[in-house]
């Protein structure tokens, strides 16, 4: 691999051909490779999404059976957990902006990415390969025995998050071992960027529980074809059991999910705030407090589940600590902006909208961490609710505040801030449209995975639905303008919002070898004030 | 104070109880709502860009931070607290004299077998102000379901294999609605049931198999059903048309005997009394005098409570748990050969033996 | 942070060092076999995972290299195994605390007649008059209906099959392939192994004769569902059948 | 190691030397170990608690596995290991056919550990004692009604675990090959250690899962 490339070339458009990008061992084309994959199954998961909300719209079948919801739903679940918001910001993002934020050349294992990226998409085509086999109905959670007893193709799904899983896991390793060992220079631990701090959580957590379900899963899939009975009550087996093995991943998947948006939002903050972070230390050792809680916490999922009163107790009062870390975040990020001076960017309004949506999703997790208060909202959309306003809510609109964020560095190119402003209002009203009237369908009651409802519910899940097509209409533009951006943009500065952090001190695009320089780091990554902002 | 605006119609203590935890916890969100988005909002405008505003270089503060550890971790304390007499409320607090209704479920539909021996599906008969306890199990080759009725704000899973417990007091006449709420398949949002709280005399006269008027519906699902999206069971599906809603027994005719009869004449018929005696002496193998709920000791010296869990082992797969002093006798295995609703006539017969 | 760490010597492990450890792991197996030989109860799990314990230490240590290995490394492998017990502590705080489940054996068998036909793939009139009891027994009119038209109350949103249409069977629609149809499931609809082959085998008669002839049994087709038409008593009940009771009728009420 | 001779092996542009990518590449291989045993996490999990629910079953059943071929595997896998070591040690000494001979040596031990593995399987098949629903053995079930549930963990523990060692003598094919071209020595034995370092693992999931099926069941 060579160790310089000549001047004015960037990572886009040197080395040339289609061959050098599909063998290419460059972590930021990689990036884009996960980006542009990424984007594509959002799409996709987004219609099944507007699928079930038009299915919704009435109680009763409106244009399509029982069956066929079932499909959408587990369509929407599947392609959104394992295939959009897990390797939405860790390796499309993270893949791009980590080494550059230590001052690497490249991540530590450039194959071993590679790997990874083409696993993923393997795991990809196998996941959707079942819709040519009947499609699966078993939801995401993949609860046996339903999982075992459905003559849909539960087996090959239960593969593909397999070697999802494996993608995953490879996309871990090689950032922890990144962050280990390829820091720059004067880039001490204190000085690392909280992005880093949040991929290194979410890597750790990736690399201990993503294993766990990868085998767990496996079990069902050989339950499924040679009915032995791990799971199975029929044999023997126990399906608490698996509830247990599948949240001890899911649960911590949330984080995998979370964690790496909270970085993102670290970064954009006090950019935009033109003021240090309050509290970086703290900052830091929050990202750990919730990683480390994480693990602990699974069995919340299973309150109603026959799981004992003891085990209940425990879980109960161990999930209300993950409200304390996400608590001291969300305050120093207000603290930031106290005295600063803001700048209405995109990525500032989206840093707004997560500020809204997460504190609800936040709070909402609380009541449902409340053992009494769970027993009538577990299973119902209280539940769905929740953690759309989470994961949605808290990670998706991160990832629109990186996207508009980084987009310069990536593409090098500066995208229309009118257009900008006009989708974050649809997609900012519609999620609440969508998603705020649920609540009151689960303190109401009506259970979640429902082809039909009483008539009790018509209502607001009419307004559910009309949200939700605000939201594809706001997402459509985003699209629209991004794409335009993306080749008739007007050129983009190295380093337009005038950052502090590494990755903004290359030329936009960087070069493939990153920096021209060996940088060396002298200051804080968010040293901003009168002298520097 | 009535929060049915938002909650629906509590129709029990626990009800009742839950609603005040739920409008602490609203009370406690929005606060906390505002007390971020409010700075938030205030900050935006009052610290909005000006080319050279000065701007604080603060990093930190340490009182700042410890009270923002500390006042949140207190209040989630307190929270937790609160949920934990609950749902104690929801798992211990059941009265001595209660009435027993045993739930199979199966997809798509609910199995009530009572205490007299008769069994209704999807409608579930209790008298009002009556603690109802109900041993939910669902069919072992079937899949789980959960049993949730919105107005009692109560909840269960039903596992196959697994007994599980719930319990309520009705406190108002009405017909409330029964959901599935763990996603069972195609006919899960179908898989809907009527809790129907009778007033004691209505529910006296339905035990002696008078036809009476059922109560108005209440509550989650009392808007009426446009025809075609009526959730249907087999057996409630005829009389759903005609004009008058009158109760369903099971099977229009009582049943012979009492779900305690029923097992008694299973345990003979199926030779169990061959080797356990109903009287208090021991046979071939332990008598049923007294066994369940007692601690009984096994041949490996641990102990365990007999309980529905225990006592279907000991039928499916005797061997697992030996009782002291029987090690050399072996009881042949009944696995699958009862059915669910077998199993639950044999448990109440057993149960009638304690003493 | 542990780049310094890098610059220092490479350790290697001598060769008396590494053959000690050989032979520290030899006796240890002898020892743990030994010790199983005879039976303490439950003691024998602790004991045995003991003496694991203290090999794979000895294995970590000097055959791994972790006694000369930077703190890293050290901290990564012990991080596993501290989450491994996570993992196994709350698991088994669930398991340990509750009635578990026990039930074995084959799955439950409801019994809906006796009635066992001799070469039961042959559409007679009397397998096909015991079809369609078994039809409604089964409730089979939930979706199917009551004509077998698939209006059942739950069949339309179901989109349950409708038997007087000859078209769009997914299986096939000759007796074999719907008697498979019957013990296998097929989306919506649940498979019916619970009751005997002779019963299943009824019924594929009897919804076939609601719609327009349907081809001939062939022997292929009789493999595929596993039955061998030659086979002395083939088509009878292969798994246990419950005796017929009251409370099976009590039961049967109900479906 | 001195930097001295830290440039004898080129590196890959992002690293500062040899010796920063060799140390990199480890504690890579020690992260892969940590998935590793969370990998096999679930198998042991459920295996002990089903051993205590079904305790009597299980133990029956776990007498059923021939505990001297076992103990001839583990006796087997401790020898492989401690070749693999030797091997490393000889490539630091720069002893070329010290480091060939061990790695030809493990191979042979891998290749009798699978062998001893089918000759188990095959007495398993034929008596019958297969996972769940291939269970056959009625006698069995007669006594430990739980049987096939501890064969289906013995089958997916003991073929989970016999995958990874195929796996490892895969790698030990190609590090002789490479090895037979002289590529290894004090200067560069990356792929050797870190071969060691998961055959050890491989080694320690047997150290475990031995006493665990075959002699306290």
């Amino acid at each position: 691999m060579e160790h310089t490339s000549p001047e004015g070339t960037n990572y886009i458009n040197y080395p040339k051909g289609l061959m050098s990008w599909i063998v290419t061992l460059d972590h930021k084309r990689i990036g884009m490779m996960y980006f542009f994959t990424v984007l594509f199954f959002f799409l996709i998961g987004g219609l099944f999404a507007l699928g079930i909300r038009l299915e919704l719209f009435e109680p009763g079948g409106q244009f399509m059976t029982a069956d066929t919801y079932n499909r959408f739903f587990t369509y929407h679940g599947t392609i959104m957990v394992f295939l959009v918001i897990i390797p939405m910001i860790p390796a499309a993002m993270g893949n791009f902006i980590l080494p550059l934020q230590l001052g690497a050349k490249d991540v530590a294992f450039p194959r071993l990415n590679l790997a990874s990226y083409y696993i993923f998409l393997f795991g990809a085509i196998v996941a959707f390969a079942t819709l040519f086999f009947g499609g699966v109905d078993t939801g995401w959670t993949f609860y046996t025995p339903y999982s075992t007893n459905t003559s849909s193709a539960a087996g090959m799904m239960l593969t593909a998050a397999f070697i999802l899983g494996f993608s995953s896991i490879f996309t871990g390793l090689n950032f922890v071992a990144t962050i280990h060992k390829l820091r720059a220079p004067g880039q001490t631990w204190m000085r690392l960027p909280l992005f880093c701090w949040a991929l290194y959580a979410t890597s750790i957590i990736q690399l201990l529980a993503t294993p766990v379900l990868a085998l767990t899963l496996m079990l069902v899939a050989i339950e499924k074809v040679s009915g032995v009975g791990i799971f199975d009550p029929a044999l023997g087996g126990d399906p608490v059991l698996f509830q247990h093995f599948f949240w001890f991943y899911s649960h911590p998947a949330v984080y995998i999910m979370v964690l790496p948006a909270l970085g993102v939002i670290n970064e954009v903050v006090p950019v935009f705030a033109r003021r240090p972070i309050f509290a970086y230390k703290a900052m830091a050792a929050a990202l750990f407090g919730i990683a480390l809680v994480a693990f602990i916490v699974w069995g919340h999922h299973m309150f109603t589940s026959g799981q004992t009163v003891l085990t209940n107790f425990v879980f109960s009062l161990i999930t209300m600590f993950v409200a304390v870390p996400t608590g001291i975040k969300v305050f120093s990020w207000l603290a930031t902006m106290y005295k600063g001076n803001i700048q209405f960017y995109a990525p500032m309004l989206y840093f707004f909208a997560f500020m809204f949506v997460f504190v609800i999703g936040g709070l909402t997790g609380v009541v449902l961490a409340t053992l009494g208060a769970d027993i009538h909202f577990h299973d119902t959309y209280y539940v769905v609710a929740h953690f759309h306003y989470v994961m949605v809510g808290g990670t998706l609109m991160a990832f629109m505040a990186a996207i508009h964020y980084w987009f310069p560095k990536f593409f090098g190119r500066m995208y229309s801030e009118a257009w900008a402003k006009i989708s974050w209002l649809f997609i900012f009203i519609g999620f609440n449209l969508t998603f705020f009237p649920q609540f009151f369908l689960g303190f109401q009651g009506m259970p979640r995975r429902y082809y039909n409802y009483l008539p009790d519910y018509t209502f607001l899940n009419q307004l559910s639905t009309i949200g939700s097509f605000l939201v594809g209409l706001g997402f459509f533009i985003a699209a629209f303008y991004l794409g335009h951006a993306l080749f008739r943009g007007k050129k983009a500065p190295d380093n337009p919002w005038r950052a502090l952090t590494l990755e903004w001190q290359t030329s936009s695009p960087p070069p493939l070898e990153n920096f021209r320089y060996e940088p060396v780091v002298t200051h804080g990554p968010y040293d901003y004030g009168p002298e520097r902002g | 104070m009535d929060w049915s605006f938002i909650f629906p119609i509590a129709a029990s203590e626990i009800a009742r109880s839950w609603d005040t935890l739920n409008v602490f916890l609203l009370v406690i969100c929005v606060f906390f709502f505002l007390v971020v988005i409010g700075p938030m909002v205030f900050f935006a405008i009052r610290y909005r860009f000006k080319p050279n505003r000065k701007v604080s270089t603060v990093s930190h503060n340490f009182t700042l931070e410890v009270i923002w550890t500390a006042i949140p971790t207190i209040i989630l304390m307190v929270i937790f607290w609160w949920g934990w007499v609950v749902y104690r409320q929801m798992t211990f607090d059941l009265p001595q004299n209660h009435k027993q209704v045993r739930v199979v479920a199966k997809s798509w539909s609910w199995t009530f077998q009572y205490e007299d021996g008769r069994t209704t599906t999807n409608q579930l008969f209790v008298p009002v102000d009556t603690p109802v306890r109900l041993i939910m199990t669902s069919e072992i080759n079937d899949v789980l379901h959960s049993f949730f009725v919105p107005n009692l704000r109560i909840k269960k899973d039903l596992v196959p294999g697994l007994y599980t417990n719930i319990w309520f007091k009705p406190e108002i006449v009405g017909q409330y609605q029964i959901f599935c709420t763990e996603y069972c398949g195609a006919g899960h949002s179908e898989m809907l049931g009527k809790l129907i709280v009778l007033s004691k005399e209505d529910y006296e006269l339905w035990t002696w198999g008078k036809e009476i008027e059922l109560p108005p519906a209440v509550g989650v699902g009392a808007i009426p059903q446009p025809p075609g999206l009526v959730a249907k069971a087999p057996s409630s599906s005829k009389k759903e048309e005609t004009g008058i809603q009158v109760a369903m027994l099971g099977d229009a005719e009582l049943p012979s005997m009492s779900l305690v009869e029923q097992g008694e004449a299973l345990a003979a018929s199926r030779g169990c009394v061959a080797c356990h005696s109903s009287e208090d002496r021991p046979g071939i193998g332990p008598s049923y005098v007294g066994l369940f709920g007692r601690e009984v000791e096994l041949a490996d010296g641990t102990t365990v409570i007999a309980d529905e869990n225990y006592i279907r082992e000991s039928i499916e797969n005797p061997h697992a748990k030996i009782v002291k002093g029987y090690e050399n006798v072996l009881m042949p295995p009944y696995p699958g050969l009862l059915t669910e609703l077998e199993l639950n006539a044999l448990m109440a017969y057993l149960k009638s033996l304690e003493n | 942070m542990s780049d310094d760490k890098n610059k220092h010597q490479h350790h290697i492990l001598s060769n008396a060092a590494s053959m000690w450890v050989f032979i520290f792991l030899l006796v240890f197996t002898v020892i743990t076999v030994a010790i199983a030989q005879f039976d303490f109860g439950q003691l024998n799990f602790p004991i045995a995972m003991l003496i694991a314990t203290v090999k794979a230490f000895a294995v970590v240590l000097f055959f791994m290299g972790m006694k000369y290995d930077s703190n890293d490394n050290r901290v990564i492998f012990a991080t596993s195994f501290i989450f491994l017990f996570i993992f196994l502590g709350f698991t088994a705080m669930d398991l340990f605390s509750r009635g578990q489940i026990r039930v074995v054996g084959s799955p439950l068998m409801a019994v809906v007649s006796d009635k066992v036909f001799d070469k039961p793939w042959l559409p007679t009139e009397e397998i096909v008059a015991h079809g369609k009891e078994i039809y409604v027994k089964q409730a089979c009119a939930t979706c199917h209906g009551d004509e077998g038209l698939g209006n059942g109350p739950a069949g339309i949103a179901l989109g349950a099959r409708n038997f007087h249409e000859e078209a769009g069977w997914k299986n096939g629609r000759n007796p074999a392939q719907v008697f498979g149809t019957l013990s296998k499931g097929l989306n919506a609809m649940p498979a019916y192994s619970t009751i005997s082959e002779s019963d299943r085998w009824a019924v594929a008669h009897y919804v076939l004769t609601l719609g327009p002839r349907a081809p001939e049994v062939t022997e292929a087709d009789l493999a595929k569902v596993g039955v061998d038409p030659n086979q002395q008593g083939a088509g009878e009940n292969k798994q246990r059948t419950l005796p017929v009771n009251f409370a099976e009728k009590i039961y049967l009420k109900e479906i | 190691m001195s930097s001295a001779h830290a440039n004898e092996h080129e590196h890959a542009h992002h690293f500062r030397d040899a010796e920063h990518q060799f140390q990199t590449n480890k504690q890579g291989m020690w992260l892969f170990l940590l998935q590793e045993v969370l990998f096999f996490a679930p198998l042991f999990v459920g295996y002990i608690i089903f051993k205590f629910i079904y305790f009597d079953s299980f133990h029956y059943a776990s007498k059923q596995l021939d505990w001297v071929l076992g103990s001839v595997n583990t006796v087997i896998l401790i020898v492989s290991s401690f070749t693999v070591a030797r091997a490393i040690s000889s490539a630091q000494r720069g002893n070329q056919t010290g480091v060939i001979e061990n790695l030809v040596f493990t191979l042979i031990c891998g290749l009798g550990f699978m062998a001893v593995k089918a000759i188990e399987y095959s007495h398993k098949i034929h008596d019958g004692l297969l996972p769940g629903p291939l269970f056959t053995n009625t006698a069995m079930l007669e006594v430990a009604p739980e049987a096939p549930l501890f064969f289906t963990f013995y089958f997916c523990m003991t073929g989970l675990h016999a995958l990874h060692v195929v796996g490892g003598l895969v790698v030990f094919v190609w590090l002789i090959k490479r090895a037979k071209r002289g590529e290894f020595g004090p200067g560069y034995y990356t792929p050797l250690e870190l071969t060691g370092l998961y055959w050890h693992f491989v080694d320690l999931v047997w150290i475990f899962l031995f006493p665990l099926l075959y002699l306290v069941g």
